[in-house]
């Protein structure tokens, strides 16, 4: 594809130079270590599941006791595949077990890493493998029902019950989407833990259980059979769990995922070193999983100002594509965020947005981009509201975007009704097929408007991505360099469950889905 | 703290069709959106008669989220609510044509068979309306959407009037050519000035004393069947409506009437 | 300008030269013929006004005094100056004793033409100045308040009661109106008068009275001066009494009226050798005040496809153009109608419509083209048709059309209401602003679906206006050419207002219109 | 023919303010739009469904102009109808904060003038909320749309907590930095979680004996002055509002305060 921006590709190509050397950095940090919710994922691959009669997870039960009897650094994968060498069970019995306060590993004694390793061996295979099947399943189902065509009409459910979501996932698909995403309870992302079971109370949001995960994806394999195309469901990495959730979205054929430790660092005050070391595990599981995952630049601009703030979105994208190449996830998977979000009363506002997203196109060109919608200018008035959609579609259509997370009229008031849905489905069918080949119709202008926008943002995300790489992505963040907020390397939530790895640490099941490639 | 509960109120989550309500996203939520216009000046106060006006119609937690002077005085509305009406839908009860419905071929087939001549019917816009696009739709040749017209029937004869006929006229031309039915579509509703042309048409037929004897059907972007039978009419057709609609209400009311007679 | 489609221009002139000849065909009908309308306007022009004590505008109980009295083929204007000389009164008095029953213009003796004619040329002369000054003002209040950028947003109101309409007016100039048209009642056009006085009662309009327009008038330059631009008023000529709105409007400073036979003949069935004839005068009094003539092609999109029939707009545009040129109507007053009325679910409709509208922009390069909403596939679901009127404004700022008719969202429901109208215009400006350069920033591609688009409606019209050129215009009436209507000559309203010029027939105010070019 | 009346309903043109009624294109005239989602398929039945709600309602002349089911058993309208509702608007009184409004400069030679010290502030966005644009606007030195926020006052002294603040640990930094006021931000109202936040905080200062000897404001784009009384608060701001709008507030509330001791 030529530019229709007379992009200087040279320049994206220094660009990416300068995202690999951060995103080295990070990894360096990162792979010396590992956290609670790293240890919880582990346990979650493994077969442990359910909660004790306090309703504490499982997973948590087993990896609070691995900390408190210090064994944690040598990793869950270790201890329990030795517990299970010693006792002979199966490792949810020996979380029952050790929830009940019969046993306590720190009281047996530890085979070689060699030998214990060895034992896990088909065991952590097995679980690889049930997560390709799920893979293939999904493959399989998309050969034989095919899919809606690009850019992909993605709605949010969020009623708080899962049983209500439900009704709300259906009417969304019968009305043509192609993704549901569970729009998460207010603040679950703050939890140390992944709650359990089907849940019918959350705050602006349904809980991410496993058990609801699983609700949704049968009733979306349903409706998928009626309308006759495979239908993606969507679900939230992010926050103090997203290795587990991810290992969950896995076993549950989620297709779609949240996944950016910078969302829970910048929005949610989680912190860096902790979520960063959690994201990498989360997106090896992502990636292997054949999931897409969606990152959170748009968020940027919500936050600080759409039209100054740009190139903070476009530097953090090239900090994220590397970050995700190293976990192992394909482009194709990379559904880069960013977002329609200018002051509606900027003249030729359209215009520097149509730049943005052209741009996004060009330099990610195999990405399914997650594009967003206006959110933070959108008011109570919802007829102007619902035109800020339509032009959001318009330039989504004319630039070939990947997931159009569709605007709701409603944004300003409410989580979305039924009726807002439909209305804003209908607007985004309408103009994708009103305007279908508008993107291979016209051209822009050299040296325009257009053009200028697109090179000067560009210019500026390098210049950023040049500071970032000087300082490293950690003091980078201290100094504020994205959506103007700034988090201590020391501060935010989570901390505490970073752990050095200690001697023995392996990570069987991240190995095994780092290495071996899908295809 | 009057009005404010902080217990989740869980609605009333089972469908229960003699007492339905607005769905927002949960069963029975009630909710409804509203826009409107108030002739005062924008403000709190402007905020609150709005608020208060939602309360008279049955709206608990009215939420007044836009409002907007649109003109000195006037000041324009979004507002939604949680509406504690309901409605008992099992109990509903609309009259339906009840036919059975054919295609252009069966309806000619029925008419060679059962009623063995041409079915004459009239067709106009009446009054002052110039609107045609939908008596068109029904009697032309082309039809609509893929629905031939009545000028296509084999075994109608049909005479398209046009726009702004007169009723007088309407009714000599049925003397005319004998119509078995007369088409009258009406599309403007200001001022309710359809009624009054239909209406006046009825008492017309009457006066002639042909009302009995002709199919009086009406049609138009506002026309409900249940409409044009409380104005005098046989049946009533609105949006989406085709000819073989109109033509197997026709063939089959006049078999009856022949049967009748 | 270069051409964005490619368009080859010597089609266009090609074009041009059928409309000559199939105007002359028209205007050699039309030169020798005069209507009671024609003669009643002139009645107006020399200062009749007023009602008989059964209401009857005393314009029309001169007018068939003459008929009754065999005297119209010589002229009114021949008539009552002949009166004048002989009796002393002024053409008011005259009137009001032929209404009362004491004058009878047949029993008088007649002087020759030149003396006649000789006398009435300063009376017809001030008459005259009086229009030029009615424009010299307008020209003044432009120069000092300005105007609104084009596209001018043009709004109705059709309340049925002036003074409701007022309040509606007010409202919409609050909001940023550059026009504001008062629809007629149903039915006036039909009227072979026009009402008198001020009116409350219409039905989907309100009745076009002097004094109606007095009131508008008078409205609408006091908010013109509160929001400091000047504000046009527009109104109808087409109809049965179009050359005499048209002097009434050049009396009252309108600035815009609609004002197009073939909207008469076609839609409302008035006779087509009648409203022609009418046409002719009315232009002539149009162009002379100043006033932006609005052609009806739209109309042809509503009633049959929108699609299939864009050719028969372009075609009637290029024969409309010729007639008003021969009115002596200048381009710059030329407001040739067009649509966008295409079913919203065609696929790429977008971009025909985006063709059609930038063909006409080029073709008609200093017309300030009127460009109307989508109407027919409006719908009572008021969300997506704000949508629909959304991507109509898209197109106008892209192709920069002259007069924008804003879309109601209750288009199917009901005239609009004052909110309607608030919202209409709040999204007009919102993507005008937000798309102003997008124009001048996109070039379509060579041979696309655009360009192609363009040259197949250029190659129809072509074709169909030599079909035109050979029968004339009237038999090609007669065949139904225009939105699928047929027309007999013979048949209409209006017919036996058609009379022969006399032997002494004159039209000094046509002749000092038409001769004395305003600059 | 019930309920048809051919003659021309004038409605009552003048405007009164003791009845007000809203208003489409004539004074009176009712006019108000409505779109709501009917847990029923779509067909005659809903529609009458949807026009008996809306008399219930209080709408004669319900007009249902658009129907559409939008998922098995769901069907979403968007009606027009003329309300018989009527507002008496003279009598309506807000509660409103009657203050000077001063600019940043006036509010901080008011306070050399008469507070003669630091005027201290704590803000955040509480609870499980996370959003902190508004509370940012007021406060954050570049503030919002032009308007410096509170940092930026020579003579404020303001402590942003930022977002997901416990009450606990704001009433614990009030009493640490001895603040005069404290500013909460309340976005996210589902499940009416945002008058729990904020009522749980007056019952913490008032346990603490602390309310009647600090400024509490609440704001946020639901936040309303009369609801921000309601809960115990002394002051609410909802959208539109700017750093100098609260500390006009609060530099006048102090004077008083002060004057009171
Ligand atoms: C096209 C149109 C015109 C064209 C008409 C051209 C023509 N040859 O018909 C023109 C431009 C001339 C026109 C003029 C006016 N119009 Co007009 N027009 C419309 C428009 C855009 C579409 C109507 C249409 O053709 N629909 C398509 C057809 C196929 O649908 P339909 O008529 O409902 O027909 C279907 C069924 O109802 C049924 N049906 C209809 N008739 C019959 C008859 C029988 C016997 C049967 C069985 C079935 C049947 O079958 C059809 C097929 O399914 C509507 C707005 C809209 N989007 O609805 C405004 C609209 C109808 N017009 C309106 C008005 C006010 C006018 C004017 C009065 C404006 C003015 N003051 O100048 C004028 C005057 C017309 C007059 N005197 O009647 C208003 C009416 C408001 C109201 N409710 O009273 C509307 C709603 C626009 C508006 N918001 O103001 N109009
Ligand atoms: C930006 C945004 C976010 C950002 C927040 C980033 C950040 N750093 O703040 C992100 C993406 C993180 C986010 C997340 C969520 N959001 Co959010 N978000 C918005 C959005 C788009 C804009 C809010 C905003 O910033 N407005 C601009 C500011 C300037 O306006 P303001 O807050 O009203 O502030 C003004 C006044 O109110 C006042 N003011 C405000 N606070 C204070 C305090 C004081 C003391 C004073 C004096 C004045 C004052 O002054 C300000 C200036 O005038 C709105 C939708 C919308 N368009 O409103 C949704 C919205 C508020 N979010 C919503 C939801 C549900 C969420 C989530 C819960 C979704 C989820 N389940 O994941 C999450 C979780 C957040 C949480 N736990 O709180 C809902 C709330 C629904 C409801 N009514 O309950 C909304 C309405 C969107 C929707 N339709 O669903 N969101
Ligand atoms: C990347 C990313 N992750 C997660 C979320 C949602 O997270 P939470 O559940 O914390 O609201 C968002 C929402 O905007 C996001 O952009
Ligand atoms: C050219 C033209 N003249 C006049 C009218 C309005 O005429 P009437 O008052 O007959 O409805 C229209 C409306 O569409 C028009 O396009």
């Amino acid at each position: 594809m030529k530019s229709k921006l007379d992009l200087d590709f040279r320049k994206v190509e220094r660009a990416r130079k300068l995202a690999v050397s951060i995103a080295d950095g990070v990894q360096n940090f990162v792979a010396g270590r590992t956290t609670v919710s790293v240890e919880r994922a582990v346990c979650r691959l493994m077969g442990i599941d359910g909660v004790d009669s306090y309703g504490v997870p499982l997973p948590n039960v087993v990896v609070e006791h691995l900390a408190s009897r210090n064994l944690l650094q040598e990793g869950a994968s270790y201890c329990i595949a030795n517990a299970m060498m010693k006792t002979g069970l199966s490792p949810q019995r020996i979380a029952e077990e050790i929830s009940a306060g019969r046993l306590d590993l720190l009281s047996m004694s530890y085979g070689g890493e060699e030998e214990v390793y060895g034992f896990l061996d088909p065991l952590a295979q097995r679980a690889v493998e049930k997560v390709r099947d799920r893979r293939s399943e999904r493959e399989a189902l998309i050969d034989r029902l095919a899919e809606g065509p690009r850019p992909y009409l993605y709605v949010i459910v969020a009623t708080g019950n899962i049983y209500e979501d439900v009704v709300q996932a259906r009417a969304a698909v019968s009305q043509g989407a192609d993704i549901v995403a569970v729009i998460r309870s207010t603040g679950q992302s703050l939890l140390d833990y992944v709650p359990y079971g089907p849940t019918t109370e959350g705050f602006g949001g349904t809980y991410a259980t496993q058990e609801n995960f699983r609700i949704m994806r049968a009733a979306l394999d349903e409706m998928g059979e009626k309308v006759g195309k495979y239908i993606r469901l969507c679900n939230y990495c992010s926050g103090l769990c997203m290795p587990e959730i991810a290992a969950m979205g896995a076993m549950e054929r989620l297709d779609v995922m949240l996944n950016d430790a910078l969302y829970g660092i910048l929005f949610r005050d989680i912190n860096m070193q902790r979520t960063l070391i959690d994201q990498f595990f989360s997106r090896v599981i992502n990636g292997f999983a054949g999931v897409i995952i969606n990152t959170g630049e748009d968020n940027y601009l919500t936050t600080a100002d759409a039209y100054q703030e740009a190139h903070t979105v476009l530097a953090s994208q090239f900090i994220n594509e590397r970050l995700a190449l190293i976990a192992g996830i394909p482009e194709e998977q990379m559904g880069l965020g960013h977002a329609f979000e200018m002051d509606p009363d900027i003249e030729n506002g359209f215009l520097y947005e149509l730049a943005q997203a052209q741009m996004s196109r060009e330099i990610f060109p195999r990405a399914p981009l997650k594009y967003m919608p206006p959110t933070k200018f959108m008011t109570g008035n919802i007829f102007k509201g619902y035109v800020q959609n339509a032009l959001f579609n318009v330039v989504s259509i004319w630039t070939n975007q990947g997931i159009q997370l569709l605007g709701m009229l409603t944004e300003a008031i409410h989580t979305p009704f039924m009726g807002d849905r439909y209305l804003a489905i209908e607007n985004a069918k309408y103009i994708f097929n009103n305007m279908r080949a508008l993107g291979e119709e016209v051209v822009f202008k050299k040296d325009g408007i257009i053009h200028a926008r697109a090179n000067q943002v560009l210019d500026q995300a390098l210049e950023l991505l040049a500071e970032i790489e000087e300082d490293g992505l950690f003091r980078a963040l201290e100094r504020g360099v994205f959506a103007g907020v700034r988090r201590p390397v020391e501060g935010g939530k989570g901390l505490p469950g970073v752990v050095l790895k200690g001697e023995r640490y392996r990570n069987p099941f991240l190995e095994k889905m780092l290495g071996g490639s899908c295809r | 703290m009057s009005g404010y509960s902080l217990e989740n109120k869980k609605p009333d989550r089972a469908l229960d069709p003699t007492g339905i309500k607005p769905y927002g996203d949960t069963m029975n939520d009630g909710k409804v959106q509203l826009s409107f216009t108030l002739p005062v000046q924008n403000g709190p106060e402007a905020v609150e008669a709005a608020r208060l006006l939602l309360g008279k119609m049955g709206f608990k937690e009215p939420q007044i989220v836009f409002s907007r002077e649109i003109s000195e005085g006037f000041t324009f509305f979004v507002a939604y609510g949680v509406s504690i009406h309901e409605v008992d839908y099992s109990s509903i009860k609309v009259p339906k044509l009840s036919l059975e419905k054919m295609s252009m071929e069966e309806i000619d087939r029925f008419i060679d068979e059962r009623i063995r001549r041409k079915v004459v019917v009239v067709g106009a816009s009446t009054g002052t309306d110039a609107h045609t696009v939908g008596i068109d739709a029904i009697m032309n040749m082309k039809g609509f959407a893929g629905h031939y017209g009545l000028e296509r029937y084999r075994n109608f004869e049909a005479y398209n009037m046009g726009s702004q006929v007169p009723n007088e006229e309407l009714v000599a031309k049925a003397i005319e050519v004998g119509a078995d039915a007369i088409l009258v579509s009406q599309t403007v509703t200001a001022k309710n000035v359809h009624l009054k042309n239909m209406t006046d048409l009825v008492e017309l037929l009457e006066a002639e004393n042909l009302r009995k004897k002709i199919i009086l059907i009406a049609g138009g972007a506002r026309i409900t069947h249940e409409l044009a039978k409380e104005l005098g009419y046989d049946a009533g057709f609105g949006p989406g409506s085709f000819a073989e609609d109109v033509a197997s209400f026709i063939v089959q009311k006049l078999e009856t009437m022949i049967g009748n007679l």
